[in-house]
């Protein structure tokens, strides 16, 4: 997957919760710094408590990755915190960013207090779709989830994105059934499908291009 | 004067308040010079000239529901 | 010829269960119990009617009715009220209350309870004292009452000022009627009885909250015989809890 | 078919497919994807979701609707079960069915929002007042979560018991696949001749904790700890892995479990023997299972994310019959597979005693 072809510089990630936004982020960015120098990960996610990309802080400044966080000790607190630094990032023309925004429309809503530094920037928002998580099986239930998060987040939603996975389960089929899904999605609404993602060590090939992820967010055994 | 109406008080039930004695509009209520079970002067009917109407109110004061209030009433002709 | 019937015009409601109650002499926690029973066998809901009793002197009124009961946790009524009633919306849920119970350490549930609208009917007893801890203070005790925990009497500087639990709850929105009564004389108790019918009409059309509030005697802890103490509610109560329906949104929810 | 759920997400639908159609509850992270999940889910199914404004409230409104016979639960995090105690204790006196679920993050106090297993004794040993238990599960794995999900509905209506399934913060965040049992009918629920229906067809029917008279009490107690009896001679669980001429066992549950499983691998590459004993029921305690296996070892190590509470039932069922030895992180830091190694290989060598 060559991100520049999207010819924009700020990366944007929306989509349900626990649809695979942070390792999708994760992922970008270390792409990204293969072929450009000044990388930032900015962490909005204001919802979950645990498994966000500030975790990887340390790992992913030695790939060269800045990471733009709420700072310190603050980063494992219970609040909703948006620094300055982060809107900063957002609109520095400097910089490739990926943004990894927090889950569901209560995720997404935050966008909104930053929309004058996204707005002033050329961006793409790339909606995360796992067909195999709940609320999000049909393409009722994710058109639905598509209008309301656009409209928490003011954002219009340039790509979606199919990450139907179950972990370390998942196969082939898991995923093409995904991708069946997701084109009708993409056909009722009219938003081009930018990649189906695919977990490093499956073989696959299907109707979109195929982004070969890494796991980097991983639990302790 | 005929009687029209009168009232029943539970004795063992009653613990004397007075609240009866208060509410009532005749005066026929009062305490016994006796004392029930439970060592209270109980609240009795003394209605020698039948002044009892069944106004009630004894029975709507009373905080132990030892009261019955019973009214005399005409057995209405049948058709 | 004349023939004269002997006719019963007033006894013990049947949702009353007979046991002798276990309040003091002059106590008008009985008169209030058998004012919700006579409504209840009035309104013929008595098969689907679920009592939540408070912790307080009357924290045996779940024994005093012919009716499912229990107890709740002190000042949680509202809140034991409102999981049976969202557990079974078709049945009758009411709590009985007093005003330690409601006024102070469950504040938060009956305000919540009042404020969610919860299709639930309470029976608050103000007597503006703890009567089954002893005589302490109540949050509704007035300025000046002497009670044991407030030996010099009550001031506003040491222990602020009675709470008008009526007033308040009438702000809230979900609240669709909330009457102030007393049962101090025999017209008083019949209003009294009105007041609680229509609480618990209220609730049967689902129209919101609704609670009655009894300004009651405690002849016991007030140091004052039963006659004495209802002049006193009277004269003292009635000036900071004065009488009347502060909220009544039945007709526009209707 | 399978689907990737979170942890608190999973326990949640699990309930719903257990009968559950009544849900209170007060948000409070790391488990407020369960208050969330069930907040859209339980419409769709005829339920009722109700944000209490309060842990206080939340157990009590429980209280209520468990009067009716219903199904019912709650899952919060530790500061929220703290909160809960009272009404947990009015439950138990006045054996009322329902299931907590205790998603544990690093205390005292208001700690952090980290995994921490230290609410161990809160759960087991009470933390309301009075005589009473509480049947506690103790799940490692989302999967075994959404198991147990169905047998602590059932376990709680059959003992008329409060059961909680004990979690932490890890095992409510994680996601992993899972594959979900059938939905039950919660009008298939057996009736109970005891609930608060409305005593239109029975004799009004009294559900409380109280009685005023000790003789009276006492018996009610009688009555709570036969029941108990029953729990402990019918109901304990737990898993043995590896336990077979181990070198060394150690004992440890939940999440701390899951991590131990590793360890296990990473011990047999170096030739250690490490077996795990995972009580699954941490109330009722397989005391009995773990003197058994004490026989076959010099050490049973006992593994936390908390300061030696599991351990001193630990030492009640090893019985002096072997060292126990203990290795715990806590504040809502998680050993990892390789510290727990480390700690094995101390205790082997005599550096770590019990």
């Amino acid at each position: 997957m060559n991100f520049l072809n999207f010819k924009t510089r700020l990366f944007v990630y929306i989509g349900m919760f626990g649809s695979g936004k942070t390792e999708l982020a994760i992922n970008t960015a270390i792409d990204l710094r293969k072929q450009v120098s000044r990388v930032a990960l900015v962490d909005i996610d204001v919802i979950s408590p645990y498994f966000r990309s500030r975790d990887e802080r340390k790992f992913l400044k030695t790939k060269g990755i800045e990471v733009i966080a709420p700072p310190g000790v603050l980063s494992h607190a219970d609040l909703p915190i948006i620094t300055a630094q982060m809107s900063g990032y957002i609109s520095n023309p400097d910089y490739f960013t990926v943004a990894d925004v927090g889950g569901n429309e209560d995720g997404a809503t935050v966008l909104g207090s930053i929309k004058p530094f996204l707005d002033s920037t050329s961006k793409s928002v790339f909606f995360v779709i796992n067909t195999l998580r709940p609320f999000s099986t049909t393409l009722e239930e994710i058109v639905k989830n598509i209008q309301k998060i656009s409209k928490s987040g003011k954002i219009k939603i340039n790509y979606l994105v199919c990450n139907t996975n179950i972990g370390s389960e998942t196969n082939g089929d898991n995923i093409r059934k995904g991708e069946e899904i997701v084109r009708k999605v993409s056909e009722y609404l009219e938003i081009p499908v930018a990649f189906t993602v695919v977990k490093d060590g499956i073989e696959y090939s299907g109707k979109f291009p195929v982004f070969k992820l890494k796991r980097y967010l991983s639990n302790l055994w | 004067m005929t009687k029209k109406a009168y009232i029943e008080i539970d004795s063992e039930r009653c613990k004397g308040c007075g609240l009866c004695i208060n509410a009532c509009p005749q005066h026929v209520i009062r305490f016994s010079e006796k004392f029930n079970n439970k060592g209270y002067h109980y609240a009795e009917l003394h209605d020698p000239e039948n002044k009892c109407i069944g106004c009630a109110f004894c029975y709507n004061m009373c905080p132990d529901v030892c009261i019955v209030v019973h009214r005399l009433v005409k057995e209405e002709s049948k058709v | 010829m004349d023939s004269t019937i002997d006719k019963i015009i007033a006894k013990m409601p049947k949702s009353l269960s007979g046991k002798e109650f276990t309040y003091c002499p002059g106590c008008h926690h009985g008169i209030v119990h058998r004012l919700i029973a006579e409504v209840i066998d009035e309104l013929g809901i008595a098969g689907k009617t679920l009592m939540v009793a408070p912790v307080g002197c009357s924290v045996f009124a779940y024994e005093f009715f012919d009716l499912d009961g229990t107890v709740a946790p002190h000042g949680r009524a509202p809140a034991v009220a409102t999981g049976m009633k969202r557990a079974m919306p078709d049945r009758i849920v009411f709590t009985y209350q007093g005003d330690g119970d409601l006024a102070s350490i469950g504040t938060a549930e009956i305000v919540h309870a009042a404020n969610r609208g919860e299709n639930i009917t309470t029976i608050f007893i103000n007597n503006a004292v703890y009567g089954m801890t002893g005589g302490q203070m109540a949050p509704t005790t007035l300025l000046g009452q002497k009670t044991t925990t407030t030996p010099y009497g009550r001031s506003a500087k040491a222990n602020g000022y009675p709470i008008r639990m009526s007033e308040m709850l009438a702000t809230l929105e979900g609240s669709a009627y909330v009457e102030r009564v007393m049962v101090t004389t025999p017209q008083n108790v019949i209003k009294a009885k009105r007041a609680i019918k229509k609480a618990f009409e209220v609730q049967i059309k689902n129209l919101g909250f609704s609670m009655v509030e009894v300004l009651s005697t405690c002849p016991t802890n007030w140091g004052l015989t039963p006659i004495e103490a209802m002049k006193w509610l009277e004269e003292k109560m009635t000036k900071q809890y004065p009488l009347g329906i502060y909220v009544d949104r039945t007709k526009e929810a209707e | 078919m399978k689907m990737l759920f979170k942890g608190s997400e999973a326990i949640a639908e699990a309930a719903i497919r257990a009968g559950c159609r009544l849900y209170f509850g007060y948000p409070i992270t790391p488990q407020s994807e369960l208050t969330e999940y069930m907040s859209r889910r339980l419409p769709e199914v005829d339920g009722t979701f109700l944000q209490a404004e309060s842990e206080v409230a939340t157990v009590n409104m429980m209280y209520g609707a468990s009067c009716t016979g219903k199904r019912v639960m709650t899952s919060t995090s530790s500061p929220g079960f703290s909160l809960m105690m009272e009404g947990v204790s009015y439950m138990a006196g006045a054996e009322l069915p329902a299931v907590f679920v205790n998603v544990v993050r690093g205390g005292p106090g208001l700690g952090d929002i980290q995994p921490a297993q230290s609410d161990y004794f809160q759960a087991t040993k009470g933390g309301g007042h009075g005589d009473y238990r509480m049947i506690v599960l103790a799940p490692h794995t989302i999967q075994e979560s959404v198991d147990l999900m169905n047998l602590a509905f059932d376990l709680a209506d059959k003992y008329r018991m409060l059961v909680t399934i004990l979690a932490d913060g890890m095992l409510g965040q994680m996601m992993e696949p899972v594959e979900f049992p059938e939905m039950r009918d919660p009008n298939g629920v057996p009736k109970k001749d005891w609930a608060l229906t409305g005593a239109s067809d029975h004799e009004p029917r009294k559900v409380t904790s109280f009685n005023i008279d000790p003789y009276g009490l006492e018996e009610m107690n009688l009555r709570y700890q036969a029941t108990y009896k029953k729990v402990v001679e019918n109901e304990i669980r737990y898993e043995e892995v590896n336990t077979k001429d181990a070198d060394i066992i150690i004992a440890a549950y939940g999440t701390m479990a899951r991590i131990v499983k590793t360890t296990i691998h990473l011990a047999e590459k170096e030739g250690i023997k490490v077996g795990l004993f995972r009580p699954i029921t941490l109330w009722p305690f397989p005391y009995k299972q773990i003197n058994k296996l004490a026989d076959t070892v010099e050490n049973v190590l006992t593994v936390e994310m908390s300061y030696g509470q599991m351990l001193e039932d630990v030492k009640l069922g090893v019985n002096g019959k072997a060292k126990t030895p203990f290795y715990g992180r806590s504040g809502g830091v998680v050993p990892t597979p390789t510290e727990v190694l480390e700690a094995v290989k101390k205790v082997m060598v005599g550096d770590l005693n019990g």
